[in-house]
């Protein structure tokens, strides 16, 4: 594996906080994923693709950005292994290095709406800074 | 702590008047200021001399395994410390719950008479407490000092204020209130130095030792009818230290006996006539088992098991003493 | 290596606490076959590692003993269930407490041996001899009653 | 004063070889107590062991010492060889001086040393030794097996061909546990109640058999070979005397309402019912909840319409107390509940289904007649979906960590079955893995494939949606990396098993270990599967672990045979190496019991005589007859207490110390 | 004749005297004053009025071999054990303590005479020093210590920048020879430094808060009266029964002899003893004193009545107030004396 790969792959886990080899490979997570379709790696990969220290792929995959961060994977998931916190630390991964984020926090308070859920700001910032 | 002596003692008197309890076990005024001794109280004129002061260090839950036998019930007062002790106690069912009748009284951090006197009060007649200093009024004139200056070791690193367990409350809100330090910091620079330095300190304390035992005899949790070391047939019996030996067995074995019992009320270290801080072992198996087995304080409830009479699948192995780096 | 008073290699007198259905059987299954460990080893049978108070092991160094090794079932295996579980909290803990009073730790040591590991039995009893040679002979836990005088 | 005697073996070349058996003779004179010491060739031959008992009478010694072989080895043949002398078995002393000593050194100087320091270890041991004695305890030849189900019913009827009688206590109304609810059983599809009723048939009929239905154990005290066990027989309602098992009061009463526990609710039974018609004993119980009578005092309709007198409204739950000489854990399991599993619509969707339930639809006497039929609909389903490891596996929420182990093989029956009856019927499996190591399992498994046209996908289902009467099943297909939809008539969840909640508080009662499942824990994982780690308590079936019905069966027989061997003695031997209690020392704290792996300690208020003082203290005792004699107790005693005969502290001190001279 | 050296060169002195003979004097280990062996960096603490243990210790320690067996086979020797007959000094000794030589000789060396005592009694020079400044927990003065000037084998002053020596005994004036070239003659001025100083501290003794303990009513006839006193059992349900009032105490002279067995023979010694606890003269048919009240009142009955009966009158405290500042649960025999002492109490 290249060195790279291999420091990814551990900041990945470690941001993460997922263990990858907790997973029993049953499917259920995209079983569940109402995005299915519109992946093409599929989030029970994300896991095994993390597992084997095939990132480099997976940060580059188009599907990385269709997780709808629904968390069905994580709730379902009869280990608790969290499909969402994996595909969400790749795509930390991804955008770190990038810098210059499209939506800077000082953005934010003029966005505010008292009526908005923190959670939606939250996600959007996130979504929108990538 | 003033209020609350008149509390306790009109408190006191009322149980006693309408029969809940027999008698009143707390402390009772001597000589000097700095010297009150723990005394049971049958009669409501006697409770006269019911002190409580900075130096009713003393605490008062052992007591309470002769008390207990007695007929009828007996008022105790337990600083938030003696609770734990006294939930030890009920655990291992030395002491009768039903006969006993418990007030929290609350605490504004317990006094060293030593540290007076190696501040350099001399001759003390008598003390006057006042919120954060304390006067010592001496032969050779008057000293003030600063409470917490004065506090006992096992008050320094308190605890905490609530009582575990209780019939009914005492406590004042013109309490000393002190800002308590971290029980395991001595115990850290201790595991930080090299084992012959460690080694020397220990040896440095325990050879001060007199094994007149009065560590083990205030002890809440030494509450064996019969010490393996008072036991001419244990096969270890050791009446006084012959050697270095001796004494390190004395204290390394009395320190694993009441590991996982002892609720670090520091009693031990306090009684020493020697001062050999003693309270630093148990503080060492208290930090290990914090740190093996999980955060656990003895005395906090009344039942269960404790560290040593339970286990986990996945305990650590001993050989973590290695993995921890030195010699 | 570390030269006695009199002048030969320095051996050291080990004491093992071996428990009779694992430990004690893996000592024999050394025996059996013929692998050799410092004659200086004697095990005290016992039956269960749970056995073992912390006063054998402090009477042990007191009467002259340089090293004490318990042996015992591997953990979940236990005959009697649950007793080397219990010897692994204590001797955890009087380890720690034994480096703490400044006594050199490695001459206390625990191993689980089962009865088909002679020849781990073996090698530890071994390994275990070679570190207390290094660390000599033990000076902080010893009766000058028991060592020096000659009676 | 001991008198003891030392005997060096040469074992040949084995010792003699290596070790000067002359010196080690001459060496051990000087030990205290030592009156004589010799050496021989083989000291466990007849010549060894006849000099042996010589010198114990010449010598009129109190005790030897054997330098040999392995203590595990010779020890009993020289407590034997003592005891034949007169002399106390437990007086006597093995010096290892083969596998730990002669096989182990080359150089005869260094053994010879260590064989006299093993030998004078030894001799300052015996110096400290009493003679110690066994206990004996009467055996009651009377076994008690808790819970009716196959493997109750097997533990029993082997006990009681054996010729000991057995009680079974069994908490709902008839015997025969959860396999008379199955249908057919894999992997030979034996119809269960063609096997398991004459079974039950003829543990009623068995004279050395008495069956407590609806009932239950209360308390119990006592130990191996002596139980005393309070069981509460509750009130049926029925006298059982009198009944006939006409059925004319469960045709006749009013109150319909109650959900069929047999048939997994999903019909109704009277408020008087008996679970089913092969069900033993034959006599129905009145379901105090249901009855309009007990709700209202009026009705009385069973009582009118039953010719035999039997209904008896006033019955009350009774005690009977009995003595049994050992104890049967077979105490079985149920599902786990469904309910919380959302993504299956379990709770919400009448049409998806547990296996177990699903039997109840196949079986000929259950809610369908047979037929395989919707709940909702009762209409034939042309696509059923069966999904596997449903809460197994599982390591968060309400699912269980292990793996229920049936649930492959009768998923495979079911599917099988259906492809069976309704051909144009689709049968999908979602599986994880299909795990059948078992004689004919995989074999089964690949007809349900291979034969039976089943659908097996790899994946796990992650919901189920009722839409327009049908249910939308969403699943991977881990093998096409698809996400698929089964547009499915039926949903069957092959639910985790658990044990069956009663165990918790039989294994506190008996103190019978559990692990973090629930499942009782055996004396040992591999050698010792049926016996739990209290003396005198066996574990049958499912409530040890998951198994399947061969197992469980097999397993029950095993439990039988151990229940047998305790029954067959008239008394227990204990080992006479146990705790005791020195009662003037004990202060009461209770660590002891904490630390006991077998409740052989319990506290006891006693009169203790303590150098002239006379005073009632809470004190520990020792059952001698539970106690295993691992010492844990020992060492937690900080006043020393509790010591081990046999290894007493002063015994293993007065080692350490001969060692370390 | 009082001689008198600059305090400066204390240290010269306890070299001069350490050189030909051991010298213990009160040294400071981790904060806590015990009489010790001198040594020239040992942490001298001549200003700490009293030392946790006494300076019995040098005279009956509190473990002592006595004798031992050895094995050989079966054969057993007798070895006696005894200390070489070295001379040695105890150097500031206070006026209590000194009186405590004479309670324990009345013990140790009345017929059948403890040999082991009697030899180091013989061997010791015990230098006083006399107290400045008392402390509140002192009552030698009921006793009629005088600490202002002390008795033993010489007594030192400590005034100001000088230390004045007193040799007050054969043993005294020996030891000031040894070290004579060391000290100059006290002048006349300096005998008013003493006279004022032993005023001062008299002076301050006689406003001791204890100095009022009525010792009057304990005497032999009391002996039953203050036995069957019921203030006993009040007293003593504080006491936890530890050994610290014993082992503080310059005059308990309670001990026990153990066997330790060494895996070669016999080792045989002595030790302290104390009748607070609950071993104490243990024997097989039980204890005489089955609870800590009865042991409690032995201790002090023992000090206040049994030993003045026995020893013309002489008290068996000095009134150091070891106890009082030690108990660990503050009672101590101060507080004996207030409840007992004084006006009888009827029964």
């Amino acid at each position: 594996m290249h060195a790279d790969e291999q420091r990814q792959t551990e900041t990945i886990i470690r941001t993460s906080g997922v263990n990858v080899r907790k997973c029993m490979k049953c499917g259920k997570c995209s079983a569940t994923c109402p995005n299915f379709a519109e992946m093409d790696i599929h989030p029970h990969r994300f896991v095994s693709m993390v597992e084997e220290g095939d990132v480099a792929a997976l940060m580059r995959s188009k599907s990385l950005w269709r997780c709808l961060s629904c968390f069905a994977c994580v709730e379902r998931c009869p280990r608790g292994v969290e499909p969402a916190h994996l595909i969400e630390a790749v795509r930390m991964e991804v955008i770190r290095p990038q810098g210059g984020n499209r939506l800077r926090p000082e953005a934010v308070p003029a966005l505010l709406d008292e009526k908005i859920p923190q959670q939606l700001i939250v996600s959007a910032f996130r979504k929108y800074s990538k | 702590m003033r209020r609350i002596r008149d509390m306790i003692r009109g408190r006191a008197g009322e149980l006693l008047r309408d029969g809940t309890v027999n008698r009143v076990l707390g402390w009772t005024n001597g000589e000097f200021y700095y010297d009150p001794n723990p005394a049971i109280f049958e009669t409501e004129k006697s409770l006269d001399s019911l002190v409580y002061n900075g130096f009713s260090a003393a605490m008062l839950s052992k007591y309470l395994i002769e008390a207990t036998k007695k007929e009828g019930r007996v008022l105790v007062f337990l600083k938030p410390c003696d609770t734990y002790s006294f939930n030890h106690l009920l655990k291992e069912h030395k002491v009768n719950r039903e006969k006993t009748y418990v007030i929290g009284i609350g605490c504004g951090g317990m006094l060293d008479i030593e540290k007076l006197r190696t501040l350099g009060a001399k001759g003390i007649e008598s003390i006057d407490e006042e919120g954060e200093n304390v006067v010592a009024h001496t032969l050779y004139g008057d000293k003030t000092f600063a409470r917490r200056d004065a506090l006992l070791e096992k008050c320094l690193s308190c605890k905490g204020k609530e009582h575990k367990v209780y019939d009914e409350l005492a406590v004042a809100d013109d309490l000393w209130e002190w800002e308590t330090v971290n029980r395991f910091t001595k115990v850290g620079e201790l595991e930080g130095m090299g084992p012959g330095e460690r080694f020397s300190f220990w040896r440095g304390e325990l050879s001060r030792c007199i094994r007149c035992n009065a560590c083990r005899n205030a002890c809440p949790v030494c509450s064996c009818l019969k010490c393996v070391f008072d036991n001419p047939r244990s096969g270890v019996q050791a009446k006084a230290n012959a050697d270095s030996f001796e004494e390190n067995m004395f204290h390394i074995i009395r320190a694993f006996h009441v590991a996982g019992r002892c609720s670090d009320c520091g009693e031990c270290s306090r009684v020493c006539p020697q001062n050999i801080p003693l309270h630093l072992l148990n503080r060492k198996f208290i930090k290990d088992i914090n740190a093996f087995y999980g955060e656990y304080q003895a005395g906090a409830v009344a039942e269960g098991k404790s560290p040593l009479t339970e286990y986990a699948t996945g305990d650590v192995e001993p050989s973590i003493v290695y993995e921890r780096g030195g010699a | 290596m570390p030269i006695n008073e009199e002048g030969g290699a320095f051996k050291p007198l080990i004491v093992a606490f071996c428990c009779n259905w694992c430990s004690y059987a893996g000592a024999d299954l050394a025996g059996s076959s013929r692998l050799n460990y410092p004659a200086n080893i004697k095990v005290i049978r016992v039956p269960c590692s749970c056995r073992v108070n912390p006063l054998f092991i402090l009477r042990a160094f007191q009467r002259g003993a340089d090293g004490v090794i318990m042996c015992g079932c591997h953990p979940g295996d236990c005959h009697y269930t649950s007793g080397n579980y219990f010897a692994r909290r204590r001797t955890a803990l009087l380890f720690s407490m034994l480096d703490y009073l400044g006594i050199e730790k490695g001459r206390t040591r625990v191993e689980w041996v089962s009865a088909a590991e002679g020849a781990k039995f073996a090698n530890t009893m071994n390994q275990f001899a070679e570190t207390i040679s290094a660390l000599g002979e033990c000076r902080r836990l010893e009766d000058i009653r028991c060592v020096e005088s000659e009676i | 004063m001991q008198k003891i005697g030392v005997f060096i073996c040469w074992c040949g070349s084995n010792i003699a070889a290596t070790v000067d058996v002359e010196a080690v003779t001459e060496a051990v004179k000087a030990e205290p107590n030592v009156v004589f010491s010799t050496n021989y060739q083989y000291m466990c031959s007849e010549g060894g062991q006849s000099a042996i008992r010589n010198a114990i009478a010449e010598y009129g010694l109190t005790g030897i010492v054997v330098c040999a072989c392995s203590p595990r080895m010779h020890e009993a043949t020289f407590r034997k060889t003592a005891a034949v002398a007169g002399l106390n078995p437990y007086m006597v002393e093995i010096a290892n001086i083969r596998e730990q000593c002669s096989w182990i050194h080359k150089e005869k100087d260094e053994a010879t040393e260590k064989a006299v320091i093993l030998a004078r270890a030894a001799v300052a041991k015996l110096n400290r030794n009493v003679p110690l004695f066994a206990g004996e305890s009467p055996v009651v030849k009377r076994a008690l097996v808790i819970g009716g189900g196959i493997a109750g019913i097997q533990t029993a009827l082997d006990v009681a061909d054996a010729g000991y009688e057995v009680d079974i206590v069994e908490k709902t109304p008839t015997i025969g546990g959860k396999m008379a609810m199955l249908d057919k059983t894999f992997p030979t599809l034996d119809c269960a109640a063609c096997i398991l009723t004459p079974k039950m048939v003829d543990a009623s009929a068995h004279e050395k058999i008495n069956l407590y239905t609806y009932s239950e154990v209360e308390s119990v005290s006592g130990f191996v070979g002596n139980f005393t066990v309070n069981i509460r027989k509750r009130a049926r309602g029925v006298n059982s005397d009198l009944c006939t098992g006409c059925g004319v009061c469960i045709e006749k009463c009013p109150s319909k309402g109650a959900k069929s526990e047999f048939n997994q609710g999903l019909c109704n039974r009277g408020a008087i019912y008996i679970p089913f018609a092969q069900a033993i004993p034959n006599v129905p119980v009145i379901d105090h909840d249901a009855c309009i009578k007990f709700k209202t005092g009026k009705c009385g309709i069973c009582e009118r319409v039953c010719t035999a007198k039997a209904i008896d409204y006033a019955q009350e739950d009774e005690i009977i107390t009995k003595q049994y000489g050992a104890i049967v854990l077979a105490t079985g399991f149920k599902p786990i509940p469904m309910e919380m599993y959302d993504e299956f619509q379990y709770a919400q969707c009448p049409d998806v289904i547990t296996s177990l339930e699903f039997e109840r639809i196949c079986n000929a006497a259950g809610p369908t007649k047979g037929k395989v039929l919707r709940p909702s609909d009762h209409e034939p389903p042309k696509t059923v979906v069966f999904v596997q490891c449903v809460g197994s596996r599982a390591t968060v929420d309400c699912g269980k960590t292990y793996c229920s182990k049936i649930c492959c093989m009768y998923t495979a029956k079911h599917a099988m079955l259906l492809r069976e009856k309704y051909p144009d019927t689709e049968a999908y499996v979602f599986y994880i893995d299909v795990r059948t190591p078992g004689k004919s399992f995989d074999e089964f498994y690949r007809r349900a494939v291979e034969e039976y046209g089943v659908h097996y996908i790899k994946g796990m289902v992650g919901k189920v949606a009722e839409e327009d009467g049908c249910l939308l099943v969403q699943g991977s297909d881990l093998i096409a990396d698809k996400q698929i939809t089964i547009k499915a008539d039926m949903v069957v969840l092959a639910a985790a098993i658990e044990p069956d909640p009663t165990a918790r508080s039989l294994g506190t009662m008996f103190t019978a270990s559990m692990d973090t499942n629930d499942f009782f824990t055996e004396a040992h994982p591999k050698l010792r599967p049926v016996e739990s780690p209290t003396a005198g308590i066996f574990l049958s079936g499912l409530c040890q672990g998951p198994k399947d019905i061969p197992d469980t069966v097999a397993q029950a027989g095993a439990a039988a045979s151990k229940v047998i061997g305790l029954l067959s003695k008239d008394k227990l031997m204990g080992n006479p190496c146990i705790a005791g209690c020195n009662e003037p020392l004990c202060n009461g704290c209770s660590s002891c019991e904490l630390v006991c792996a077998y409740g052989a300690i319990t506290y006891e208020d006693k009169l203790v005589i303590d150098h002239g003082v006379r005073e009632t203290r809470r004190v520990a005792c020792v059952n001698e007859a539970v106690c295993q004699g691992c010492g844990a107790c020992t060492v937690t005693c900080p006043s020393g207490a509790m010591d081990l005969k046999g290894f007493t502290n002063l015994q293993i001190m007065a080692e350490v110390d001969a060692i370390c001279r | 004749m009082m001689l008198k050296l600059s305090k400066d060169k204390i240290g010269e002195l306890f070299q001069k005297i350490a050189s030909d003979r051991t010298l213990y004097l009160p040294v400071d280990n981790n904060g806590q004053v015990n009489f010790g062996r001198w040594t020239p960096d040992a942490a001298v603490r001549l200003d700490q009025l009293k030392t946790v243990k006494s300076s019995k210790d040098f005279f009956f320690p509190q473990t002592e071999n006595i004798v031992a067996f050895k094995r050989q086979g079966k054969d057993i020797s007798i070895i006696e054990k005894r200390d070489a007959n070295e001379p040695f000094v105890v150097f500031g000794v206070r006026g209590c303590d000194v009186r405590s030589l004479d309670i324990l000789d009345r013990v140790f060396l009345c017929d059948p005479v403890d040999s082991f005592y009697k030899a180091r009694r013989e061997n010791g020079t015990i230098v006083s020093f006399a107290c400045s400044e008392p402390e509140e927990n002192c009552f030698c003065g009921v006793f009629g210590i005088d600490a202002a000037d002390p008795l033993g084998d010489a007594t030192i002053r400590v005034i100001g920048g000088d230390l004045y020596w007193d040799a007050k005994t054969d043993k005294g004036r020996a030891l000031e020879e040894s070290a004579g070239a060391l000290f100059t003659q006290a002048t006349a001025l300096d005998s008013d430094a003493i006279k004022e100083h032993d005023e001062r501290s008299r002076e301050i003794s006689g406003r001791l808060p204890l100095k009022d303990l009525d010792l009057d009513s304990f005497e032999e006839s009391a002996l039953l009266e203050k036995f069957n006193s019921p203030l006993w059992k009040e007293l003593s349900q504080a006491c936890v029964g530890c050994g610290t009032c014993t082992y503080v105490c310059p005059t308990c002279q309670c001990y026990d002899i153990q066997d330790f067995d060494t895996g070669h023979g016999i080792q045989r010694f002595r030790c302290w003893d104390s009748c607070m606890y609950s071993d104490f003269t243990l024997m097989a048919h039980g204890n005489n004193r089955k609870s800590q009240v009865e042991r409690f009142r032995q201790r002090f009955m023992h000090k206040l009545i049994y030993y003045p009966a026995n020893n013309d009158g002489i008290f068996s405290c000095v009134g150091c107030g070891r106890c009082v500042a030690k108990c660990p649960i503050s009672m101590n025999i101060a507080k004996v004396i207030r409840a007992l002492g004084g006006v009888s109490v009827s029964v």
